[in-house]
């Protein structure tokens, strides 16, 4: 599905594999980079992705914790301001929600109650999504959710490149970063370029260009989204698809350039409805373009509803290539 | 409580020893079935399975009465089956069909039932604690005598609800059972990798519970541990701590490898099997007959495929209920 | 500053008093209802809100807990699936992050979880807001980022009638209700009426009416806003004052009818801005009233950054009147 | 451990004796100086006065080296004198001007200082002792031996991150050094309504962490503990738990009725007041002479009337920087 952006030699490999080499190589490179998470040493990682990993790093770098999210988050800060380049696992975004007092309370807020003093280049990977029938405890996709707290960055790597190359840009950055992978896309298979490597972390990408129509996605959401413009296109639409990559920053320039030229959008995300990622994007482009937008904004978003279980529910709680497809035809439609 | 554990409990008459070993059976076969149904993808999601652990969920709920009530986490399973919920509602659950106790909405990990005051099936590793405490308070604030059982593995003791909740009910003195089903190992982390003190039952009594480690392969030992401490928090006397040990035989969920365990122990677990070394004693104690066990394997296996085709042929809600249960439905006035 | 609806005999009192009265007025009439948290009892309650209640209503209903925000908001959850009626009091927004786990994975989702069997009647207050000179921890306003949780509601009593009504109405609700008071509003004084008593915790409230454009508000940001209005009148801009009152639902017929008349919006809310609920109501009045808006919704958050301690700095990162005064005469220039 | 209880400490030298005194009381005094300003609103938010308790940061911290760590809470102004950080700069902190040491971001709640390796400053309890278990975790991974010293008030025990952050401290081996000022309040709430087990030092030691209650208002006890404790530490002897029994003879903030204790309990406590205890036995043992104190007073209330005319000559932050310090200022290459 995803493709090797270059000309050189590429090979095959899947999303999650990707992840792996780009941590084995930031643990290769750097001497303060460690792995620290629930079941990321002995058992494999939660998703297999740090298989192996124990037996080439040792049990130092590649750290198992007890069930102590807040304790290991913050340990994590701890440790990133005590030199070390920490790469914390929590397991979900769903638990989470057991450690959101340090990244909110501390890992965000640190540097600017020290003034400017306390730098935290702290990186916290996790899963994130639904779509797996995981239910209501198991499936929230909270990163938009995250992207409201100043102090932070929100990375959402959609393919291959970015599951490869983001990290060690995250790395690098003096601030906490926050990197959310999509569980659907584990599996993905595609190409990447032999010597891929360091990407940016900030900035929206173009994946297709269109006219009439700017998908803007993130994420799990991606593949649904380029699905929805490849139908598009058959209809005699064309549809630029934006990958956001990062949510916080919001990469404003892209985005407005894009519907600046095809004054009409539809922005795909998978959080709840109300108060999601999408709401912003909109308040963004009303703010800048409203002289300019031919239609409503529209965006697919999940249903307002714990993630049922039951497959057909989850399925329609999702969103889903025809109905953003359907958004797409209904920005295309003149008058109100 | 000590002299319990050493005197040991009296032997269980025959339909007594019956009705343990087949609470234990229905909770093996059930759970067989469900891994190949699993892999049939009929059940879909997370699913982890009990077995290894039977003797705890058959010994210890059977102590309880209708009106307490019981905190699970997402191995539940057999404490679901063990406090009366159908096989039919909770493989129908799994199947994600309205017929089940969930109405599909929970899956394998939400099981919960009204009417036996089974309050879930909770997927947040030590989540349930804090809830097990509120339901004890609303007993004892309502001046009732009832008892609320909270299971849970060793994995949520580093959990700080584990903490928060064992001295809010110790120094509230709530009727809380504390089960810990200590089956060693949190996915593939084993209790020595995240606990710096490894007894269980130590930590608890830091909080002043009355606590004890129990052998959970042995359903007698689990019952009359449990009786002892049901008894003692039906009193009034607080919460009470049980730290049953036990073992998983299973991987930790369908997607484990089980790179962390060598096969040796697992084999040398295996052959504390709750099930067999329960009756092997009976059979040698002249309680039970092998051909009663026979018997039960029968009617357990009749139950569960009567579960199955009642799973099969339910009924999937329909998509445009999806809004529903967000907030209660209210009849307006 | 606020005032009695109705005709009959009135009385003058604080917000806190309203509040203090609507929780004596819930324990004595149900025996059910019990408040926990820290220091609501011995020391009276961290803003004086319970203070003299635990003489009238002992200890056990006037219920002192540990510092353990998960356990006791949890222990709420557990006390209301065992017929209870608990008010668990959060000292501040700040540490319910410490909650928030059973907040979102247990609060908002049992019923949903149960298929419907188990409701949860929690009531949740806390003191919310910054504007107090307590910098970065100590200053969230957050109420904006629960509305996104499906699952519970979120009530922002700005008014003495509200403090006093709302609480009532929050109790017969078989789902969690979360109630944020602002902290700038406790000493405000007003007038009430003798026999105020329960209102609806839905539906949002037109304190203002004008002709030119809508200002839409709740919690702490309500008087900066009526005085903004009264600003502008004096510039001869008219304008409608909403307060919304409940952020979760959120009150649309109420918002899309004023901006419909009024053809003109202003969002004032005290969140960070990215992110904040003024994202989400923007959106919903782009999807609605696209076609008849005369100038692009503005909106007045604050600041996003960790609140500063120093005041000038607080002040200039929360919004205020001019800023709001501002955003409206913008909304009255034509043309882009 | 245990000895050093019984025995007591060696008698200081003099120079020793003026040193310890003059770190209280110059935490005394700045700490009477700022509940004047605050009356005054040039200090503004929440101020937590650390009054009564000055024998515990004066005594443990100097033991400390220039490359160890502490970490503290929003009651830490003590500690921040006692670490060296200057007066000025905290009194700026809490003026709100760019020459505190956090920039008049912090205020009194946040005090910060990379130089002299003070981690903040944390206003939420319980907060600072992850941060802290993350530090000795760098440490030790770069096999230096420094040691990180955690404060915090006895009311962050029922915390989950108390429980969290001793286990894996404990688990880890890690060097830090859990300093529990137990002033017998949380705010309101007394420690046996907040604790079923109020005995802190035995909790401690249910992760098995050497831990030991000292008396908190005898600097010398707390000097002597704090030697012993941190040279276990430094020695790789992983974390120790000092549980400081002392008081606060202020209220908790400036809002505080003190409607929970009794004036009496808080006059008994105050004849134990840390600071003519050491002096009179300090005069007793002829090491100080009152005229001593005379004129640490005089040089004192030098040091911090100089500290508020910093303060008061302060600049403000310009309002256009507003937005600055939210993300690392970074130049770009
Ligand atoms: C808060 C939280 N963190 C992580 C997980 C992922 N997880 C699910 S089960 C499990 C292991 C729990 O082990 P234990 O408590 O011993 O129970 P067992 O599975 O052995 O029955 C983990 C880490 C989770 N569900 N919740
Ligand atoms: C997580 C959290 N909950 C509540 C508060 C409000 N609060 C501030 S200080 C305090 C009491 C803390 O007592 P203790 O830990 O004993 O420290 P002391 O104030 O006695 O030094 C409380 C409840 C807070 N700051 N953080
Ligand atoms: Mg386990
Ligand atoms: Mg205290």
């Amino acid at each position: 599905m995803s493709s090797a952006a270059g000309e050189g030699p590429v090979r095959t490999l899947t999303y999650r594999e990707a992840v792996r080499e780009a941590l084995c190589e930031a643990l290769r490179e750097d001497d303060r980079v460690f792995l620290m998470g629930e079941d990321v040493g002995r058992y494999g990682g939660c998703y297999a992705v740090s298989k192996g990993m124990l037996e080439e790093f040792g049990e130092e770098r590649i750290r198992d914790t007890p069930l102590s999210e807040s304790a290991f988050v913050g340990a994590g800060i701890g440790a990133a301001l005590g030199g070390m380049r920490p790469i914390v696992e929590v397991m979900t975004v769903n638990f989470s929600l057991l450690a959101l007092d340090q990244i909110v309370n501390t890992a965000a807020t640190l540097l600017h109650m020290s003034g400017g003093q306390f730098s935290v280049p702290l990186v916290v990977r996790m899963a994130t999504g639904g779509g797996r029938q995981l239910a209501a405890q198991h499936s929230h996709s909270l990163e938009g959710w995250y992207a409201h707290i100043p102090g932070i960055k929100i990375v959402t790597p959609a393919t291959l490149e970015d599951a490869r190359g983001m990290l060690r840009t995250a790395l690098e950055d003096p601030d906490p970063v926050l990197i959310f992978e999509n569980v659907m896309l584990y599996n993905l298979e595609g190409t990447l370029a032999e010597n891929a490597g360091a990407v940016p972390i900030e900035g929206a990408r173009v994946l297709r260009s269109g006219e009439d129509v700017s998908l803007i996605t993130y994420g799990g959401s991606l593949y649904k989204t380029l699905e929805a413009a490849e139908a598009l296109q058959s209809e005699g639409v064309t549809a630029d698809v934006i990958d956001l990559r990062s949510l916080r920053p919001l990469d404003d320039d892209t985005i407005l350039a894009s519907v600046r030229r095809t004054r009409r959008a539809v922005i795909v995300d998978e959080g709840w409805r109300t108060g999601s990622i999408s709401a912003e994007i909109m308040a963004r482009i009303g703010e800048r373009l409203f002289w300019e937008m031919d239609a409503p904004i529209e965006r697919v978003c999940s249903a307002e509803v714990p993630m049922p279980y039951a497959r057909h529910l989850e399925e329609a709680a999702l969103p889903s290539v025809p109905e953003i497809v359907a958004a797409a035809m209904r920005t295309q439609s003149r008058a109100g | 409580m000590s002299d319990a554990r050493h005197a040991g409990p009296d032997l269980p008459d025959r339909d007594d020893a019956l009705a343990l070993l087949r609470g234990m059976l229905l909770i093996r076969r059930f759970e067989e079935k469900s891994a190949e149904l699993y892999t049939q993808e009929k059940i879909r999601g997370f699913l982890h399975l009990y077995i290894g652990q039977e003797a705890i969920a058959a010994g210890a709920i059977g102590v309880l009465r209708p009106e307490d009530a019981i905190v699970a986490t997402y191995r539940e399973h057999g404490h679901a089956l063990a406090r009366g919920i159908s096989a039919d509602a909770v493989m129908a659950e799994m199947f994600g069909k309205v017929e089940g106790c969930s109405l599909g909405r929970g899956g394998s990990m939400h099981i919960f039932d009204a009417a036996t005051r089974f309050y879930g099936g909770n997927a947040i590793v030590g989540g349930g604690l804090p809830l097990a405490v509120g339901l004890a308070l609303a007993d004892k604030m309502q001046n009732r005598s009832r008892v609320t059982a909270c299971f849970f593995g060793e994995g949520a003791v580093a959990e700080g609800e584990f903490h928060e909740s064992l001295n809010l009910a110790a120094l509230w003195n709530l009727p809380v059972l504390f089960c810990c089903e200590n089956n060693l190992y949190a996915m593939g982390t084993a209790l020595e990798r995240s606990e710096s003190e490894v007894d269980v039952s130590l930590k608890a009594a830091s909080y002043q519970i009355p606590a004890w480690p129990i052998d959970g392969m042995d359903v007698l030992a689990v019952r009359d541990a449990t009786r002892r401490a049901v008894d003692a928090v039906r009193q009034g006397g607080g919460p009470y701590f049980l730290e049953f040990r036990t073992y998983r035989f299973r991987p930790h969920s369908m997607f484990d490898a089980e790179l962390y365990r060598e096969k040796d122990e697992v084999e040398t677990w295996k052959r504390r099997d709750p099930i067999p070394a329960f009756s092997t004693r009976m059979f040698d104690a002249g309680v039970v007959a092998p051909e009663d066990v026979a018997m039960l394997e029968t009617d357990v296996e009749g139950e569960i495929d009567r579960a199955v085709r009642f799973a099969e042929e339910g009924t999937l809600e329909p998509v445009e209920d999806l809004l529903r249960h967000v907030y209660t439905e209210r009849t307006e006035p």
